[in-house]
């Protein structure tokens, strides 16, 4: 594991993709999936780094991370249908009646 | 065959949290048998936990107790802030009832989701392990995007969820970044053993692993407590939740951001204090100051609550920025009188409003002071305490805040400070302008008031009053809740 | 042996209070003229007392403070209420109270009738209570609580019509410029504390002590500044140049109350102030000339304007404000005592004149109210062959004003050509005496001149308003015209007590008692004087008796050309006004004095004020403040417009804060 | 009972609040008897204080007893009072059921909130007064606030909010930055071993003079807004001319002592080198108030805000007495602050009585009164002299002593130009008088007016009494403040003065024989450089 770098280096570009992808797309399921992109570089991060420290609780927070996306990926799927329901569209362009 | 050997581990710590966890799963278990137009039992039922769970978190107050290898622990500072939870939660639930009724939403979920934000928030106050805290967040993080939206029908309330959640799990990405940067920088999550790691660094401020962990960790928790730039969501969540949600998160995950930033950066991180007070010195005036001259022009009265309670962020960071006990203590009483005369204007326009978040705006307080005279009074003590004028609890906190800080030496950020405060005297001004200064338009029709939301502003008003005269007591008990870590 | 000399003031004080308080109830007119009247009798009786007793003291002993009660005490500063007998104050209360009660007296009569007839008592009584406190203070302060009390009752009084317009401004006027007055008397005060106390440590502003360390003043320089702070309050208060316009004004008030306060007791207070402070002017050549010059001129100047009028009150106005002017003459000369006499001989003339012209108007008013005429009764233009109607008025008013046209053998020769005198062969002023003497000469012509010009518009030719008005005439009650007697005939004798020199030596060796009785008073600036004046005083008995001849000379003169004019060639008033239209339109308008200050003062600070507070005041600072506010506001737009509604626009936010923190940390 | 003297005359209108919250909102007659009972039983219970007080510069009817302590700060209760605060005390207790009884019947409505806001007013009022705690002192300070913006804001004219949110947020900025300094003024006070905030031993806590400076500016900037002094006065004429009758009058009478008493008591002693330095700042801006006011008074249509501007410029006289730093100089500014509460009160009083009968305050309205309204007309007259500062009357004694006081100080020259202010008060007042009560009663609804009733007259004849009282005889008064202000001189000597015994502060005579006026202007300078800025002690 002597190139650790390479791994941070390609997590940090996969959460700059995942952060780019929040700024820029404009459909709410897109913009979910790219902040669990986000989370997942975020446990590459973990995993490299608990593999060169040689200690397990990055591995553990990993398993947080990845339980804690689910409900996450639950509870937002759903506030997207009920917000769907009402409004027939999740582009985040529409999702604008509070503003100011 | 090996025996799997379950460690020991001293359940007490985390007693009120399992308390409320499986109180919260029996709910939603009686819920179902509960029919649709009766679940305000649901809520007598979760207040009565949050008052049990209140003695058995109150009974924790002393001796620091450790538990689960030293991930979360039981001490005067994670007491106080779940008193502060508690007592936003148990307000909360009182001012849901009418509210939910009248909005027709008054489903029996609320009230396990409220308590489950509870659980999550002191995970975080209790938390001494980045993933503890982590977990605590999120557990809080996931209920309230519920609560936000949990108006269903009401488009302003999804609208409120969406952004919430959108937002929110944005701001994870970073917080757990920081998180993973800091384990790399210093080899372990718990946070006594960084402080240990980084205390030995000669050079902290050097480790740039460290520091940006530490600063992508800050910017993530300054999403929680609403400050600027990370602050942008709160009016539109605030505005589009219902009401008491609104009230509820104004007060209690705010206190939790700060009980987790408090935690992680006097404990972990005291060594970077010069790195991080200096930011915090700009992000409390920007926050201070977008929250109260945005305020000034809002007709909306949540929304106009909503940047009053980003500027009150910004004073507590005032207290943080200075980083001493003086400041600490400042801002564990500073969120508790908050949670009293927040929730209690809160309590108030709930009052006001009426069905499809109707009368929302300021101008409909016209002509109050005199139709409903306690009721105006005690709005007045709110808005007084808000805006910082003695004798109320806001002043005293407020008092306590730009102290710790003229204490520290930042005597400019004082000075922004008291400004903003003038400044903000303005709008919540405006308020009792209307109140009492305007006669009202049409006729006023009253709803009344039920019992569970007299009492919660009976409480809410002596919570703000009593402080502001006889500081003493809550003040001392902030100090020694500070002097522990 | 002075233990009783505060009953003097508090007599008036106490009809003051019966006719404030209870006036409205009491009704009856004999009732409260007479509280009145008894209450100024009294102060006379006490004050006759008071002089006699000083009399049996030999000269230098002639000085005595009576304290009351302690005023004010704060740190070094001490004054109180305390009175100060000397000669000085005795001659002014003979006259104030002598004067004041005939006054009084006459009044009974002249306001019958009067609605709020306790009113004027007791405002008259007020009056009288702070002119005494004036003249009989012994320190600055005290003086200052009558200086400023006499300029309330004036105020009062010539507002006493309060209902006719013209009567409210011209007492505000009044008041307003004495203000300006008092203005230069606390300065006064002040510069004189401030330089006794930190120079020598004598912190004191009492009258005695002032005189006892006057050697300690210097020559001109900062007593030049006291003395000329001093002299500002008395032109204020003494209406001369450049205060004296409110005088003429003030005829607005009932004419007793010009006789008292605008002739015979008030206007002389700055005159006396002078003479109380003589051993300062007397250490100021500067203000020496000042003081005279400014005599001389106003003397001059209100002679011409009097020559124009024809309201008969508004003449003696300008009299007036021209004898002060002797007065002011007199005391620039160092002529201390012959100033002082001359406020006496006027006194009685001066009052006497304004009586008669008080008779005159009540019976005119009288006959044009009983036919329903709107035509003013005090336009001498009206008037005419009142000879016949009025004779005691008549006679009565003709003595005085043979007095004032300096006569001689009446009491204002006397006076005036003492004045005349001194200013000639006085030491201070070099060849400015020439000037000072040709102007004092000039207006006492003059003087002749408008004063018989009036006597003959009123009392000769052919009564001009309409027949059957003209039987109404009559001659006013005997509480009127005894007054009137009583002060002719001070007007004739009253002279005699202050003869000069040449004249007392002709009549083998009769002193100059006046001049000798205030000698105490003034003993201090005559020695100064003889020490110090620029050049020695010119004793010649032939060129005083030469210049006494001459100011006659002018008088004659003066009457003469009245004669001529208003009474053998009545068209010559017209044809005069044809040639010289502009000079007569300018002296008939007072030289547009009242003009000339309402545009240089008045209206500025009007219009400063109003510019202060549209323009300054609203604009500027709460424009200011309200900018602030505004400027708040406009950032709330601009920062409300922000929050656009969009999450991406938010997390953009969001992403910007992560950058701009990690960057700066990382990369500084 | 006597050691609680001061505790009890402040909160007896507390317990009178209670008293009114259990009587019916319309029992209108209760309540303001209520009220005024409660008031005229403060001002009885407040006697014995005056009785009681020791002529000496000590503080009495000390009470001390804990209150916060938490952290670095420890708040006592600890109130007592000096020769200076008595007469504001007495003053507060004096004016206030005057203010109760001058709205009886102009305040018809909502009489109940009125009469609660009135007294929670006095309370404030007097905590602020007997306050030696500087955190006490503040709060107090700011709690007044709010019932005056309520008075102001609901029972006010038409342009009620405006003034309202003006006056309290005008004063909020000034008192908020004190709080700054009050707390900067603390640590520092810990760093010298003090351990509360109790004002005494602050006072003999000599800062260095940077850190002076800047705790000055914040102090006086409190102060110079509730004065309120030149430029910062705006918020007053706004604010009289909405509020009630009683409003102003407490206004006028007792809020704007505030403002002096605040520099009396904490500005001067606590940072006298500071105070020294920006004495000529202080006293240009005070004497320009006295003009100023005087001129806009002057072409003010609206006889409230003619009375409001002429407050501001009788405070310019107090603050120029008041940085005169000596014996008379704040003697004066003592007394002034009596004399115009008393005064300036009155005007009010009789503003609102003309109001109240015709519902126009406007002068071109009026005119010839004084025919139709005898009583009124006369007490107008003394109060408008009083006002004016005429001799014999309160007014005369304070203006006097200040101008002297200000004359023998530094401050010669102002001295001059604030003298001028006696000539503009004539004209302003006397024009106003005269246009209201003088000239033809020509407007018919004039016409019917009605003169003062008993209960007008009633109020006013304390007024009266007072304004001759002190007028004659004010010796009573000066002599019970008289050794609290020589203190006060004593405490406010600037470093390296304090050698020089006043009066021989002033600089050294003048040679014998010294040119004329011009001359004059030497020594004012050079006796104004040490006293204005002493480079040294600066840097």
């Amino acid at each position: 594991m002597e190139n650790l770098n390479s791994y941070l280096i390609v997590s940090a570009i996969l959460f700059s993709i995942g952060t780019i992808g929040v700024l820029t797309r404009k459909n709410a399921i897109v913009i979910f999936m790219c902040i669990e992109l986000m989370l997942n570089a975020v446990n590459l991060t973990f995993v490299a780094l608990s593999r060169h420290l040689g200690n397990l609780d990055g591995q553990i927070f990993v398993f947080f991370v990845m339980t804690v996306a689910a409900a996450e990926a639950a509870v937002g799927l759903a506030l997207m249908i009920a917000f769907y329901n009402n409004k027939e569209s999740i582009d985040v362009e529409d999702i604008n009646i509070m503003k100011w | 065959m090996d025996m799997i050997t379950i460690p020991a581990v001293n359940m007490t710590p985390i007693l009120p949290e399992i308390f409320l966890s499986v109180l919260a799963m029996a709910l939603l278990l009686i819920n179902v048998f509960i029919p649709s137009g009766q679940k305000s039992y649901l809520g007598y039922i979760s207040f009565v936990g949050v008052v049990a769970a209140g003695v058995l978190v109150g009974a924790g107050w002393g001796a620091p107790v450790e538990s689960f290898s030293g991930s979360v622990v039981q001490d005067n500072f994670a007491t106080f802030f779940k008193i502060i939870f508690l007592l936003s939660a148990g307000l909360a639930i009182l001012i849901s009832d009418q509210y939910m009724e009248r909005e027709g939403c008054n489903h029996g979920e609320l009230y396990p989701l409220i308590l489950f934000t509870v659980v999550g928030m002191m995970l975080m106050a209790a938390g001494t392990d980045l993933m503890t805290i982590f977990l605590g967040l999120e557990v809080m993080s996931v209920a309230l995007y519920v609560l936000a939206g949990f108006n269903r029908a009401n488009l302003k309330s999804n609208e409120a969820g969406l952004k919430y959640f959108l937002l929110g799990s944005f701001s994870t990405g970073f917080l757990l970044y920081g998180m993973a940067l800091t384990y790399g920088a210093t080899g372990t999550t718990r946070i006594a053993k960084i402080a240990a790691i980084v205390g030995q660094m000669t050079v902290p401020s050097a480790n740039i692993m460290l520091v940006a962990g530490m600063l992508l960790m800050l910017t993530g928790f300054a999403f929680k407590v609403a400050a600027a730039p990370f602050h942008m969501w709160t009016p539109d969540v605030y505005e589009g939740a219902p009401t008491p949600m609104t009230a509820f998160m104004s007060a209690g995950p705010k206190a939790a951001g700060f009980a987790a930033l408090l935690r992680i950066f006097l404990v972990a991180l005291p060594t970077l204090q010069v790195e991080w007070s200096q930011l915090l010195w700009v992000l409390a005036v920007l926050t201070m100051t977008v929250g109260n001259i945005t305020a000034l022009r809002q007709d909306n009265i949540k929304r106009m609550l909503a940047y009053s309670s980003i500027a009150h962020a910004g004073y507590a960071l005032v207290g943080f920025a200075a980083g001493n006990g003086t400041g600490a203590a400042g801002i564990l009483f500073y969120m508790l009188s908050y949670t009293f005369m927040n929730i209690g204007a809160f309590a108030v326009i709930i009052l006001i409003g009426k069905k499809g978040e109707a009368n929302g705006t300021v101008m409909d307080f016209a002509g109050l002071g005199f139709k409903q005279p306690a009721l105006a009074v005690a709005m007045s003590v709110f808005l007084f305490s808000l805006a910082g004028i003695p004798p109320t609890a806001g002043f005293i906190g407020k008092f306590y805040l730009f102290s710790s800080a003229v204490q520290k030496g930042y005597i400019w950020l004082a000075v922004i400070g008291v400004l903003n405060s003038a400044a903000s005297v303005y709008y919540y001004l405006r308020v009792m302008v209307y109140m009492y200064m305007k006669e009202p338009t049409e006729d006023f029709e009253w709803t009344r008031i039920t019992p569970p939301i007299a009492l919660s502003l009976l409480i809410s008003v002596a919570g703000t009053l009593i402080p502001g005269i006889v500081p003493s007591v809550i003040l001392q008990f902030a100090e020694q809740a500070v002097k522990l870590i | 042996m002075f233990d009783n000399v505060w009953l003097i003031p508090l007599f008036p004080f106490i009809g003051f209070l019966i006719n404030g308080l209870l006036g409205k109830k009491i009704k009856n007119e004999t009732v409260i003229g007479g509280i009145g009247a008894l209450a100024v009798l009294c102060s006379f009786l006490v004050s006759c007392k008071t002089i006699l007793a000083l009399l049996s003291l030999p000269g230098e002993e002639r000085v005595a403070n009576v304290k009351v009660f302690t005023w004010i005490t704060s740190g070094s500063f001490n004054a109180d209420i305390a009175f100060l007998i000397d000669p000085l104050s005795c001659v002014m209360i003979m006259i104030v109270t002598g004067v004041g009660f005939l006054i009084h007296v006459y009044s009974i009569g002249y306001m019958h009738g009067e609605e709020g007839f306790y009113r004027f008592f007791s405002y008259l009584n007020l009056f009288m209570f702070s002119m005494l406190l004036l003249v009989l203070g012994n320190n600055l302060l005290l003086m200052f609580v009558g200086w400023e009390g006499v300029g309330l009752c004036s105020y009062l009084l010539i507002g006493y019509y309060f209902h006719k317009k013209s009567a409210g401004d011209a007492g505000k006027k009044a008041f307003v410029m004495n203000r300006v007055g008092d203005f230069g008397f606390l300065l006064g005060t002040f510069t004189l504390y401030w330089y006794m106390g930190q120079a020598h440590n004598v912190w004191t502003i009492k009258f005695t002590d002032l005189a006892a360390n006057s050697h300690l003043l210097p020559t001109g320089g900062i007593v030049t500044a006291i003395t000329l702070c001093f002299f500002l309050g008395a032109t204020g208060k003494s209406a001369q140049i450049p205060l004296y316009t409110w005088l003429p004004d003030a005829m607005e008030g009932p004419t007793p109350v010009s006789a008292l306060i605008h002739a015979a007791t008030m206007v002389t207070a700055g005159v006396y102030m002078i003479g109380r402070m003589n051993y300062l002017f007397i250490r100021s050549p500067e203000t020496l000339m000042v003081v005279a010059v400014v005599g001389g001129c106003t003397a001059l100047f209100a002679a011409t304007i009097g020559t124009a009028q024809n309201d008969i009150k508004r003449v003696l106005a300008y009299s007036t404000v021209s004898q002060l002017g002797y007065m002011f003459l007199a005391m620039g000369t160092g002529a201390f005592a012959a100033g002082i006499f001359h406020l006496m001989t006027h006194a009685f003339f001066k009052a006497c004149l304004f009586l008669g012209s008080g008779a005159v108007i009540h019976s005119m008013h009288h006959a044009l109210h009983h036919v329903h005429s709107h035509d003013d009764a005090q336009d001498m233009r009206n008037m005419g062959g009142l000879r016949s109607k009025m004779p005691l008025t008549f006679l009565t008013f003709l003595l005085a004003t043979i007095a004032i046209a300096g006569i001689p053998g009446f009491s204002g020769f006397f006076s005036k050509d003492e004045i005349l005198w001194q200013a000639f062969s006085n030491p201070h002023h070099g060849d400015l005496n020439y000037l000072l003497w040709g102007m004092g000469a000039l207006a006492a012509g003059l003087t002749a001149f408008y004063m018989f010009r009036l006597v003959f518009m009123t009392f000769f030719g052919e009564c001009r308003i309409t027949p059957k008005a003209k039987d109404h005439l009559h001659e006013s009650p005997m509480v009127i015209v005894i007054p009137l007697i009583v002060l002719a005939a001070l007007s004739v004798v009253g002279g005699y007590i202050g003869l000069p020199k040449v004249i007392g030596e002709l009549f083998g060796g009769i002193p100059n008692y006046f001049e000798h009785y205030l000698e105490p008073v003034f003993k201090y600036s005559e020695e100064y004087m003889a020490q110090h004046a620029a050049h020695a005083a010119e004793h010649s008995a032939t060129l005083e008796w030469g210049l006494m001849g001459l100011s006659v000379l002018v008088a004659l003169v003066g009457i003469t050309i009245a004669f001529t004019m208003y009474v053998k060639n009545t068209e010559l008033p017209k044809r005069f006004v044809a040639t010289f239209p502009a000079l007569h339109r300018a002296v008939y308008n007072k030289w547009y004095i009242d003009e000339l200050y309402d545009y240089l003062f008045v209206n500025p600070c009007k219009a400063l004020g109003r510019f202060l507070w549209k323009g300054f005041d609203v604009v500027v600072v709460d424009g200011v403040v309200n900018g602030v506010a505004n400027v708040v506001m406009a950032f709330s737009g601009v920062f409300r417009y922000m929050q656009s509604g969009y999450i991406y626009n938010y997390a953009w936010s969001m992403a910007f804060g992560v950058v701009v923190i990690l960057g700066y940390y990382v990369f500084k | 009972m006597s050691n609680h003297l001061l505790s009890l005359t402040t909160f007896l209108p507390i317990l009178g609040v209670l008293l009114l919250l259990f009587i019916p909102k319309d029992s209108k007659g209760v309540l303001r008897g209520v009220a005024l009972a409660v008031t005229v039983v403060t001002f009885l219970v407040s006697l014995p204080i005056l009785t009681g007080f020791q002529t000496n510069a000590e503080f009495q009817f000390l009470e001390n007893v804990p209150w916060i302590a938490a952290g670095p700060f420890v708040m006592r209760y600890n109130v007592g009072i000096d020769g200076i605060s008595l007469w504001l005390v007495i003053l507060t207790t004096f004016i206030m059921p005057l203010a109760v009884l001058s709205t009886w019947t102009a305040v018809e409505e909502k009489v109940k909130e009125y009469m609660i806001c009135l007294l929670l007013l006095e309370t404030g009022m007097l905590g602020a007064f007997i306050s030696l705690d500087l955190f006490l002192f503040y709060i107090f300070w700011e709690v007044m606030l709010i019932p005056m913006y309520f008075i102001i804001g609901i029972w006010g004219g038409k342009n009620k909010i405006y003034a309202a949110v003006k006056f309290f947020i005008y004063t909020m900025v000034g008192s908020l930055l004190m709080l700054v300094a009050l707390i900067f003024l603390y640590f520092k006070g810990l760093d010298a071993g003090f351990s509360n905030f109790g004002l005494l031993q602050f006072f003999d806590l000599r800062l260095d003079p940077a850190t002076q400076t800047w705790l000055f500016l914040a102090f006086a900037l409190a102060f110079a807004i509730k004065v309120p002094m030149f430029p910062l006065h705006t918020w007053l004429p706004d604010a009289h001319t909405e509020a009630p009758t009683a409003g102003s009058v407490i206004l006028a009478a007792i809020l704007l002592k505030m403002g002096t008493y605040g520099y009396v008591r904490f500005a001067l002693p606590l940072f006298p080198d500071a105070a020294h330095r920006f004495t000529p700042l202080i006293a240009t801006l005070a004497v320009i108030g006295i003009i100023y006011a005087a001129l806009v008074a002057m072409v003010q249509e609206d006889v409230k805000k003619l009375v409001a501007y002429s407050s501001v410029a009788h405070l310019g006289f107090v603050m120029l007495g008041v940085f005169a730093f000596n014996t008379q100089g704040i003697t004066g500014g003592m007394l002034q602050m009596l004399n115009h509460g008393v005064s300036t009160g009155a005007l009010f009083l009789i503003v609102g009585f003309i109001y109240e009968r015709r519902h126009t305050r406007l002068i071109t309205d009026f005119g010839g009164l004084s025919k139709q309204m005898p009583i009124f007309a006369t007490i107008f007259m003394i109060v408008t002299l009083s006002s004016i500062g005429l001799p014999g009357t309160n007014g005369f004694v304070g203006e006097f002593l200040i101008l002297l006081g200000s004359f023998e100080s530094s401050l010669r020259w102002w001295a001059v130009v604030a003298s001028s202010g006696v000539i503009l008060s004539a004209v302003y007042m006397l024009w106003m008088f005269q246009r209201v009560m003088f000239g033809e009663l020509d407007n018919p609804k004039n016409q019917t007016l009605s003169d003062l009733n008993a209960r007008e007259i009633a109020i006013m004849l304390p007024l009266l009494a007072l304004i001759f009282i002190m007028g004659v005889y004010p010796n009573p008064f000066i002599e019970k403040m008289d050794p609290a202000v020589q203190k006060l001189v004593a405490q406010t000597k600037p470093l390296g003065m304090s050698a020089r015994q006043m009066p021989a502060m002033q600089m050294q005579g003048l040679p014998a024989g010294h040119p004329a006026i011009p001359g004059m202007a030497v020594p004012a300078v050079e006796q104004a450089t040490p006293a204005v800025a002493d480079p040294n002690e600066v840097k």
